[in-house]
C-alpha cells in the first residue's frame, strides 16, 4: 500500500501510509484506538475507497472497489465488528456468497461437514447448525475465523481476532496462523495485546494519529518500546492494587437459574457474594452463562429460580430503572447494542441513565447548560477522543466508545458495578486508564463483578476469581493463589481440586 | 362515449354578441364511471350537441372525491364567471353554502338533494335529485316477474342517499309483485370496490338468487359475475347493457337534461336559484331502458308500463323506509 | 489579505449551500418537465397548464389561503409522524386517526351546541386530540404488549375507522333534516357557528393553521428539550440500550403512537371546526381527509422528520395539490393526470435527496 | 337464519370465495415479502397492481390473447419494480415516500391510460375455470378447490415455490442475508444492490400479476382504482405473515374468508348494521394476530438504504 490517504468528516484517518506485507509473513499492525488501523484494512479489503494512494499486489497495481474484488484477489478479512447475519445459522453464514456444489441449490450439509472438519483441525468449537443470534460473542468470533479459513485466502487480515478468545484458543489460533504463514500465506494481525504481537508476528508496524510511526522486525521490539511508540509516552503495564478494607456484602446471588436465548438453562444454580471494596472476577470461556448472569443482575433477564440481593434487599425481578436508581451500574458486553445509542451525540450518550434526574432535568425539561459542562468534564476526565461533545457517537473509535460507557457508569458512583468485558477492543493506554478507574472505584467501596475472558485482566484486577463453566461456578480462588494454568483447566470444565 | 370534448376555458374568446351559456360541474367520480358522474357528463354533452358549441360551453372537474378540493374548484369556477356551477355530489353542500353568498350573480346547483338553502337567506342555489326509488320500483316489479327462484340479490355501496332510495324502491317493487319473494341486500361499504361487488354477486347467486341489481360504479364487477353465471341484471344510473348484452334486462337511466334545461331557462330569465328539481319517471328524467338484446315477455312489459303509469299519476306511491 | 477575497470565500459557500438546499425545487421542475411531455401528448399547452398551476397555488390571497388550508392537516399528521417515527414506529394510521378525531369533535359540537365558543372550541379540540390518541393508542397497545406490527394494525384501523364513521353518519349522527326530507345524505347538521374556528383573513384560512404552526414549535421543544422526547428518541434509535438504561421501552413506543395519533386526531377536529363545520362521508376516508393521512407522512419525511422542516414541506405539498387542481380546471385534463403528476413529483423529489446528502457530507469532510 | 349460516351451501360459498379472493393478495403479498426479506419496503404495491391490471386488460381487450395480456402485465409490474429499486437502492431514497409516489403514479396513470385508450368500461372474457377431470366433480371439495382458473392455482403454487426459493437456494440465502445484515453480505462479496434489484423486480412482476388476476381472471373488467386499496392490505398481510410465504397464505386466506363470510352474514339477513359486517375482516385480522403473534423479528435492515463505508 502506497501513500494511502483517507479522510472522514473532521478526521484524517490515514495520512500518507506506506505499508507492505511479504509472502509467508505475519505482519502486526499496532496503534491506539482511532489510530487508523481498521480504516487502512477496510481500504485494502475494498470497503472504503482511499482519497489518495494505490495498492500493489505482487508488484502489480490493483483496483479494489469492493470486497468482491478483494475476495477475487485472494484477500480475506476477519472484521473487528462482526460481519455475521444473526438470523442465519453458522453454516448459512459460512456458505453465504460461496458457489454451491449443487448449482443454485444450497448444499448446507456439505458446508456443515466441512465446518466440522475445520473446527476439529483448528480446535474452534462451534455448532454449525446453531443460529448466530444465540451464540456468545466468543463463539461468534470463532465463526468469523471459520468463514475466513473456509475461503482459504492468500492474504488474510485479522482485525483484533483475539479480543474475545481464551488463552487456549489464542494458542490454537496462533498455531493455525503459523501454519498458514508456513504455507506461504500472508497475514496481517491487529491486536492491542503486546505479548500476542510479540509472540506471533514477524514484523510490526505502529500507527499513531493516522501516520506510520515505525515498521520494525519483531525480534528487535520490546513491550515497552512498542507501547511508547504507540502512545508517545511511557505506559504502566501493570496496575498497582493496594489492599482495601472489605465491607459488607453488597451483591449476593443465591442459587440463580435462568434460561438462555436457546431456551435451555444457561445459569444453573449460581451462588456468589461480592463485598464492598472487592472486585470479584468471573473467568470463563464465553457462552458459559456469563452474559446471562450479567443480564439477570441488570434486570434484563428474569431468572427462573433464585435470588439477587443488593445491599441485603431482594432485587429479583426489579426493572432496570429501579435497579440503577438503587445504585447498580452495568457495563454491557455488547456495547454497541446494549450500551450506547449510535445516532445520539456523545453528550446524549453520557446522560443516558441520568437524563431525568436533577441537575440534568428540571421537571420534564432538560438542562442543556449543565449537561454540556458535565459532558465536557467527563470527556476530559476520561480522556475521550472526540471532535466535540455534539459529535455523533458512531464516528468514534471502539475504545473511545467504551470510555464513554465507562465514564457514564462510574460517574454514577455505583454501589455495585457489573463490568462485562470492560476493555475488549480497547488500546493499552485506555486499558490502563480503565483499570485504574476500576481500582479507584474499588477504593471508594464499590462492589465490582468483573466478567472477562482476558485472564491477564482478571488476574490483575480481581481480589477473588470465580470460574464459570456451563452455567455453574466450578470454583472460586483467591487472586494470590491463582495461576493461569489452574484457571485454564477450570475453564475447560475441571473442578477445583 | 364518442362525445365531443369539453371546451377548455377560453383564454381570449372574441366577444361576439350572443355570449355562450357557460356551465361548470364538479363531480366526485370519473366521467366514465357508467354511473353517477357519467350521467351528468352525458347530459351536458347532450345539451351542448343540442344548443351548439357557440351557445353552450361547459367545463368539468371529475374525481373530486376530496371535498375541500371540490370546494376550491367550485369557488374557482364561480370566480371565472360561469353562469351555472353544479356541485354534483351531496357531500359538497356545506362548501356550497359558504361559497354561494360570495357570488350573488352566479347560479349554483347542488345534487342530489332537495335543500336550496333559502332558509339560510341564500337564493342562488338550485337543488336537484333523482327519485331513483321510482325506477327502482319498476325494475323491482319486472325482476319479481322474471325471477324463477324468487330470490333476488341487491348490491349497494353504503346505505345512504341515492343508493338507499334505489334499493328501497326496488325492494318495494319486488315485494308488491311477489310478496313471497326474498330480497337479499349486500352493502360493500365502498363505491369503488369492484372485487367486493363481484364477490357479493357470487354470494347472492350461491344463496339462490337468479336475478341481481346494484348501484354505484363498482357494480361492473357484479355484472361480470351475472354474465358468467347467466343470471339477470338490472342496472341504474346509466345504461349498462353494453357490458353484458345477454343478461341485462333493463336499466333505469338518469337524464339530467330535463332539470338542466329548466335551470338554464330560469337563469336566462333572471332567477338564480331557490328551486328544487327532481328527475322522475313523470318528467322523463328517469327512463326505463330495455336492453334490445334481451327479450322481455310482453305481459311483463305491459305490467311495467302500467307501473310507470301508476307512479306517474300517483296511484302507486313508492315509500322508502 | 484582500477584503474582497475574504468576503468572496465566505460568500461562496453560502451561495453553494443555498443552491443545494433548493434541490427539491429542481427535482420538482424536472418532474413537471416529464409532466409537460404528458401534457403535450394529451394535446394541452404545458405553459398554460403550469402558469395556471402556479397562480392557483400562490396567485392570489385566496389561492395562498387554499394552499395553507391544504397544508394544515398535512402538518398535523406530519407532526404526529415526526414523533412516531422518532420513536421507531411507523404510523400509517393517519387517515383513521384524522377520522376518529373529526367524528369525536363532531359528536361534541353537535351535542353541546348551546355552549359558548370559548368553551366549546377548546373542548372539541381536546376531544379530537383524545380520540386520535385512543385510535393511535390501540395500535400502540397492540404493538407494545401483543407484538402486533403497527403497519398492519394502523392500515386495518384506517378501514375500521371509516366503517365506524359510516355507521355513525348514516345513523345516530345524521342530520335530522336529511331523514325528514327522505334524502338520507350521510352527513351531520351544520354545527352551531359558535364552534367555527376564527378566520384569520377574509379567506378560508382559519386559526387551525396557526395552531398547527404553534404545535410544530411545541413538538420541536418536546422532542429535543424534554426528557420524554429524549426517551422517545432513544427508544427509536436503540431499544436494547434504552432498556438497559432503565427506560420502559414498551411504554415509550406506545406513547409515540398515542401522541402521533393524538396530533392527527386534533388535525381532524380542526378540519371539521375550521373548514367543513360538519362531518360527511362518501364512504371512504379520503373524501374527508384528502389523503392527508398518507401525504402527511410524505411531508414529514421531506421535512427530515423535523417538526420545523415539516412546515415548509407541508406547504410545498399543499401548494402542489391546490395548484394542480387549478391546472386541471384551466386546461381540462382528467384529474387522474394530476394524481400521476403528484406521484412523479414525490418520486423525483425524494430521489434527488441523495444530491443534497452527498453535498452535505462533502461539506463536513472539508471542514 | 342462523341455521342457514351453518349450512353446506354457506360453507362451500365462503371457502370458495375465500380462495378466489385470496388470489390477488397472495401474488401481491408474496411479491412484497420477497422485497422485504431483502430489506426493501414498497408501499407502492397498489399502484403497481393497478398498472398491471390495466396493462393486462388493455392488451387482452385489443388482442384477445390472455397469455399476452398476462405477460405484458408482468413486464409492466417488473418495470415499476425496477423504478422502485432504482430509487431505493441506487439513489437510496426514503423507501416509504418512494412507494407512496409510485402508488400515486400508478393510480393516476392507469386511470389516465384507461380513459384515453378505452374511454369506458369494457369487458373481456378472462381465464376460464379449469375443469379437472374427476377432481372437479368431487362433491363439496370439487367446487371449493377445483373450480378455479389458472391464476388462482398459480397463486397457491407460488407459496411453496417462494418458500423454496428463500430457504433452499443460494439466491434465497443471499436475499435473507442482505435483508438482515447487508454489511456482512457485502463483506462476503454478495452484491447487495444486485440482490435487491432482483427481489424488487420479481416482486413488481408478481404485483403486476396480482393486478392482472383481477382484470383478466376474476373480474374481467377494468375501472378506475380497480384494486381500491387491495395493495395496502397486501402490505399489511406481509406483517401478518411474519415475512414467510406460509404466513402470507394464512393471512390472505383469513382475510378473504372473513370477507366472504361477512357478505354471507348480510345476505342471510343477520341483523347487524352492514358497517359492522364490513369491519369484520379488518378487526379479525388484528385480533388473530394479537393472539398468535410470535416474536418474529422484521428483517433488521428493512427500509434502511445500504451504503458501503458508512459507520
Ligand atoms: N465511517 C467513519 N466515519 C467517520 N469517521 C470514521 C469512520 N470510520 C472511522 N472513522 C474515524 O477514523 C479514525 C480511525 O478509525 P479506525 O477505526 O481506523 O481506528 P482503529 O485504529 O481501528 O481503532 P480501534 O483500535 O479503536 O479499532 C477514528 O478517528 C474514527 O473515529
Ligand atoms: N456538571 C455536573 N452537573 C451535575 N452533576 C455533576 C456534574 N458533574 C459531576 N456531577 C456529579 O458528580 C459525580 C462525580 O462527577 P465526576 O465525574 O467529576 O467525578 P469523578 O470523575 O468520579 O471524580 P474524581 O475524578 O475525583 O474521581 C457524578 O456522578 C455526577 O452525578
Ligand atoms: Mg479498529
Ligand atoms: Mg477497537
Amino acid at each position: 500500500m502506497r501513500g494511502i490517504v483517507k479522510r472522514f468528516p473532521g478526521v484524517l484517518a490515514n495520512d500518507r501510509i506506506d505499508f507492505d506485507v511479504r509472502a509467508g509473513e505475519i505482519h502486526a499492525l499496532l496503534g491506539e484506538n482511532g489510530a487508523g488501523k481498521t480504516t487502512l484494512m477496510n481500504i485494502l479489503y475494498g470497503l472504503y475507497r482511499p482519497d489518495q494512494g494505490q495498492i500493489l499486489l505482487n508488484g502489480r497495481a490493483v483496483a479494489i472497489h469492493s470486497p468482491a474484488d478483494a475476495i477475487r484477489l485472494g484477500i480475506g478479512m476477519i472484521h473487528q465488528h462482526f460481519m455475521l447475519v444473526p438470523t442465519l445459522s453458522v453454516a448459512e453464514n459460512v456458505a453465504l456468497g460461496l458457489p454451491s456444489s449443487r448449482g443454485f441449490l444450497l448444499d448446507l450439509d456439505v458446508v456443515t461437514r466441512r465446518i466440522r472438519e475445520l473446527s476439529n483441525v483448528y480446535g474452534l468449537r462451534v455448532d454449525p447448525t446453531a443460529m448466530v443470534w444465540q451464540l456468545a460473542v466468543g463463539e461468534q468470533q470463532r465463526v468469523e475465523i471459520l468463514k475466513a479459513l473456509y475461503r482459504g485466502a492468500d492474504l488474510l487480515i485479522l482485525d483484533e481476532p483475539t479480543a474475545v478468545l481464551t488463552p487456549q484458543e489464542v494458542r490454537e489460533l496462533f498455531a493455525t496462523l503459523r501454519r498458514m504463514a508456513g504455507e506461504g500465506h500472508s497475514l496481517i494481525f491487529i491486536s492491542h495485546k503486546l505479548h500476542e504481537v510479540l509472540s506471533i508476528s514477524d514484523r510490526v508496524t505502529v500507527l499513531r494519529d493516522g501516520r506510520v510511526v515505525k515498521t520494525l522486525p519483531t525480534s528487535e521490539a520490546t513491550r515497552e518500546e512498542l507501547a511508547r511508540l504507540m502512545v508517545g509516552r511511557e505506559v504502566l503495564l501493570r496496575v498497582e492494587r493496594s489492599p482495601v478494607e472489605l465491607g459488607d456484602v453488597r451483591l449476593s446471588l443465591k442459587d440463580l437459574w435462568a434460561h438462555g436465548d436457546k431456551g435451555v438453562p444457561a445459569l444453573r444454580g449460581v451462588t456468589l457474594a461480592v463485598r464492598a471494596g472487592e472486585i470479584l472476577g468471573i473467568a470463563g470461556v464465553s457462552g458459559n452463562g456469563q452474559r446471562e448472569l450479567a443480564e439477570v443482575i441488570a434486570g434484563l433477564r428474569t431468572p427462573s429460580q433464585g435470588q439477587v440481593e443488593i445491599d441485603g434487599m431482594d432485587t429479583t425481578g426489579w426493572s432496570p430503572e429501579r435497579l440503577l436508581k438503587h445504585g447498580l451500574a452495568y457495563i454491557p458486553e455488547e456495547r454497541m447494542r446494549d450500551g450506547v445509542v449510535r445516532d445520539f451525540s456523545v453528550e446524549e450518550n453520557l446522560i443516558l441513565k441520568d437524563h431525568v434526574d436533577r441537575p440534568f432535568a428540571s421537571g420534564i425539561f432538560m438542562n442543556f447548560g449543565t449537561i454540556a459542562s458535565y459532558a465536557d468534564r467527563l470527556i476530559e476526565n476520561f480522556d475521550i477522543r472526540t471532535p466535540s461533545r455534539d459529535a455523533p457517537l458512531k464516528n468514534l473509535s471502539g475504545g473511545n466508545i467504551q470510555k464513554i460507557v465507562l465514564a457514564r457508569e462510574l460517574s454514577r458512583e455505583p454501589r455495585v458495578l457489573v463490568a462485562a468485558q470492560p476493555t475488549r477492543g480497547v488500546d493499552i493506554s485506555a486499558t490502563e486508564y480503565i483499570h485504574q478507574r476500576l481500582i479507584a472505584q474499588r477504593a471508594k467501596g464499590t462492589a465490582t463483578l468483573l466478567i472477562s475472558e482476558d485472564l491477564d485482566e482478571i488476574l490483575n484486577l480481581s481480589d477473588r476469581i470465580a470460574v464459570m463453566y456451563e452455567g455453574q461456578i466450578v470454583g472460586v480462588v483467591d487472586q494470590r493463589e491463582a495461576t493461569v494454568e489452574q484457571l485454564g483447566l477450570m475453564m475447560a470444565g475441571a473442578h477445583k481440586v | 362515449p364518442s362525445a365531443p370534448s369539453p371546451t377548455p376555458m377560453p383564454t381570449a374568446t372574441p366577444t361576439t354578441p350572443p355570449k355562450p351559456f357557460r356551465v361548470a360541474v364538479v363531480m366526485p367520480s370519473a366521467i366514465n364511471d357508467l354511473a353517477f358522474s357519467q350521467s351528468m357528463y352525458d347530459a351536458l354533452v347532450a345539451i351542448q350537441n343540442k344548443m351548439g358549441k357557440d351557445k353552450f360551453e361547459f367545463a368539468y372537474s371529475d374525481g373530486m372525491f376530496v371535498v375541500d378540493d371540490a370546494a376550491a374548484a367550485i369557488r374557482d369556477y364561480a370566480t371565472k364567471g360561469y353562469d351555472l356551477v353544479i356541485a354534483h355530489g351531496s357531500q359538497y353542500g356545506s362548501s356550497l353554502v359558504e361559497i354561494a353568498p360570495d357570488f350573488p350573480n352566479t347560479s349554483f346547483a347542488w345534487g342530489t338533494t332537495v335543500d336550496t338553502f333559502t332558509d339560510k337567506g341564500i337564493n342562488n342555489v338550485f337543488a336537484y335529485e333523482a327519485r331513483s326509488e321510482q325506477g327502482g320500483y319498476v325494475l323491482g316489479v319486472i325482476a319479481a316477474k322474471l325471477s324463477k327462484s324468487g330470490v333476488i340479490g341487491v348490491i349497494g355501496p353504503i346505505e345512504t342517499g341515492d343508493a338507499k332510495l334505489y334499493v328501497d324502491g326496488f325492494r318495494a317493487g319486488v315485494l308488491a309483485t311477489n310478496p313471497d319473494a326474498q330480497v337479499n341486500v349486500n352493502w360493500t361499504g365502498s363505491f369503488s370496490d369492484v372485487a367486493l361487488a363481484s364477490e357479493a354477486a357470487q354470494t347472492h347467486i350461491n344463496a339462490g338468487a337468479d336475478t341481481l341489481t346494484g348501484t354505484a360504479q363498482m357494480v361492473v364487477g357484479a355484472i361480470g359475475v351475472a354474465k358468467e353465471k347467466g343470471v339477470l341484471w338490472f342496472g341504474t344510473q346509466s345504461d349498462q347493457a353494453s357490458l353484458a348484452p345477454n343478461i341485462v334486462v333493463a336499466c333505469q337511466v338518469y337524464d339530467w337534461t330535463v332539470v338542466l334545461d329548466e335551470m338554464i331557462n330560469l337563469i336566462k330569465g333572471g332567477t338564480r336559484g331557490g328551486k328544487a328539481f327532481a328527475i322522475t319517471l313523470a318528467n322523463k328524467g328517469l327512463t326505463i331502458k330495455y336492453n334490445p338484446g334481451y327479450t322481455v315477455p310482453d305481459d311483463v312489459k305491459s305490467l311495467a308500463s302500467e307501473t310507470i303509469q301508476g307512479i306517474v299519476d300517483g296511484s302507486i306511491s313508492v315509500k322508502v323506509e | 489579505m484582500h477584503k474582497g477575497v475574504a468576503r468572496g470565500t465566505r460568500f461562496r459557500p453560502f451561495i453553494g449551500s443555498l443552491f443545494w438546499a433548493l434541490t427539491p425545487l429542481y427535482a420538482t421542475v424536472l418532474a413537471l418537465l416529464v409532466g409537460a411531455v404528458m401534457l403535450l401528448l394529451l394535446g394541452v399547452n404545458p405553459l398554460q397548464a403550469y402558469s395556471a398551476m402556479v397562480s392557483g397555488a400562490f396567485g392570489s390571497s385566496n389561492a395562498l389561503a387554499d394552499t395553507l388550508v391544504k397544508a394544515t392537516p398535512l402538518l398535523f399528521v406530519g407532526l404526529g409522524i415526526c414523533i412516531a417515527f422518532r420513536g421507531g414506529v411507523l404510523n400509517i394510521g393517519g387517515e383513521g386517526q384524522l377520522v376518529a378525531g373529526a367524528v369525536a369533535a363532531t359528536a361534541v359540537a353537535l351535542s353541546l351546541s348551546h355552549w359558548p365558543g370559548w368553551a366549546i372550541i377548546p373542548l372539541c379540540l381536546t376531544v379530537g386530540f383524545l380520540a386520535g390518541a385512543i385510535w393511535g393508542g390501540i395500535a400502540g397497545v397492540l404493538k407494545a404488549y401483543l407484538n402486533v406490527n403497527e403497519i398492519l394494525s394502523t392500515i386495518m384501523l384506517n378501514m375500521i375507522a371509516v366503517q365506524g364513521m359510516n355507521f355513525l353518519l348514516r345513523g345516530p349522527l345524521m342530520d335530522p333534516m336529511q331523514v325528514e326530507a327522505g334524502s338520507f345524505i350521510p352527513q351531520t347538521a351544520r354545527f352551531s357557528v359558535t364552534t367555527d374556528l376564527p378566520r384569520l383573513v377574509p379567506t378560508r384560512l382559519h386559526a387551525g393553521t396557526a395552531l398547527a404552526v404553534l404545535l410544530a414549535v411545541l413538538v420541536y421543544i418536546f422532542l429535543w428539550r424534554t426528557t420524554i422526547g429524549y426517551r422517545i428518541r432513544a427508544v427509536g434509535l436503540n431499544p436494547d440500550a434504552s432498556r438497559a438504561a432503565g427506560i420502559n421501552v414498551e411504554r415509550y413506543m406506545m406513547l409515540s403512537l398515542i401522541l402521533g395519533g393524538a396530533l392527527a386526531g386534533l388535525g381532524g377536529a380542526v378540519q371539521v371546526l375550521g373548514l367543513h363545520h360538519r362531518m360527511f362521508t362518501d364512504g371512504s376516508a379520503t373524501g374527508f381527509t384528502g389523503g392527508a393521512g398518507f401525504n402527511g407522512i410524505v411531508a414529514a419525511l421531506f421535512g427530515k422528520l423535523h417538526p420545523l422542516g415539516t412546515i415548509p414541506a407541508s406547504i410545498l405539498f399543499g401548494a402542489l395539490i391546490v395548484g394542480a387542481n387549478q391546472m386541471q380546471r384551466a386546461v381540462q385534463v382528467p384529474s387522474s393526470f394530476i394524481t400521476a403528476l403528484n406521484g412523479l413529483v414525490v418520486v423525483f423529489v425524494v430521489g434527488s435527496d441523495i444530491l443534497s446528502r452527498r453535498r452535505a457530507r462533502r461539506a463536513v469532510g472539508q471542514a | 337464519m342462523i341455521a342457514q349460516l351453518f349450512s353446506l351451501t354457506t360453507l362451500i360459498g365462503v371457502l370458495t370465495a375465500g380462495i378466489r379472493l385470496a388470489t390477488p393478495y397472495l401474488y401481491a403479498t408474496i411479491g412484497e415479502t420477497l422485497g422485504q426479506r431483502s430489506g426493501l419496503v414498497n408501499l407502492g404495491v397498489d399502484g403497481i397492481m393497478l398498472m398491471g391490471a390495466y396493462a393486462a386488460f388493455f392488451v387482452t381487450f385489443k388482442t384477445g390473447n390472455l397469455v399476452l395480456g398476462l405477460l405484458v402485465a408482468t413486464m409492466v409490474g417488473g418495470l415499476l419494480g425496477l423504478v422502485m429499486a432504482f430509487f431505493s437502492v441506487t439513489l437510496r431514497a426514503e423507501q416509504g415516500i418512494t412507494g407512496i409516489g409510485v402508488y400515486l403514479f400508478g393510480l393516476g396513470m392507469s386511470n389516465l391510460l384507461f380513459r384515453k385508450t378505452l374511454g369506458t368500461v369494457e369487458t373481456v372474457s378472462g381465464f376460464p375455470p379449469i375443469h379437472i377431470p374427476f377432481l372437479s366433480d368431487i362433491p363439496v371439495l370439487g367446487p371449493i378447490f377445483f373450480s378455479h382458473n389458472i391464476l388462482v392455482y398459480g397463486a397457491f403454487a407460488l407459496v411453496p415455490v417462494s418458500w423454496f426459493l428463500l430457504n433452499k437456494t443460494t439466491l434465497g440465502l443471499k436475499i435473507r442475508a442482505v435483508g438482515d445484515n447487508p454489511k456482512a453480505a457485502d463483506s462476503l462479496g454478495v452484491s447487495v444492490a444486485g440482490v435487491r434489484y432482483f427481489t424488487e423486480i420479481v416482486g413488481g412482476m408478481l404485483e403486476g400479476i396480482a393486478g392482472a388476476s383481477l382484470s383478466i381472471a376474476l373480474l374481467n373488467v377494468f375501472q378506475e382504482n380497480l384494486t381500491s386499496g387491495m395493495g395496502f392490505i397486501a402490505v399489511a398481510l406481509v406483517y401478518f405473515g411474519g415475512w414467510r410465504s406460509v404466513g402470507a397464505l394464512a393471512g390472505a386466506i383469513l382475510f378473504s374468508m372473513v370477507n366472504a363470510l361477512q357478505l354471507w352474514l348480510q345476505v342471510i339477513g343477520i341483523r347487524i348494521p352492514p358497517d359492522f359486517a364490513i369491519m369484520m375482516p379488518y378487526v379479525l385480522t388484528i385480533v388473530v394476530l394479537a393472539f398468535t403473534a410470535q416474536r418474529v423479528r422484521a428483517p433488521a435492515a428493512l427500509s434502511k438504504p445500504f451504503e458501503r463505508g458508512e459507520g
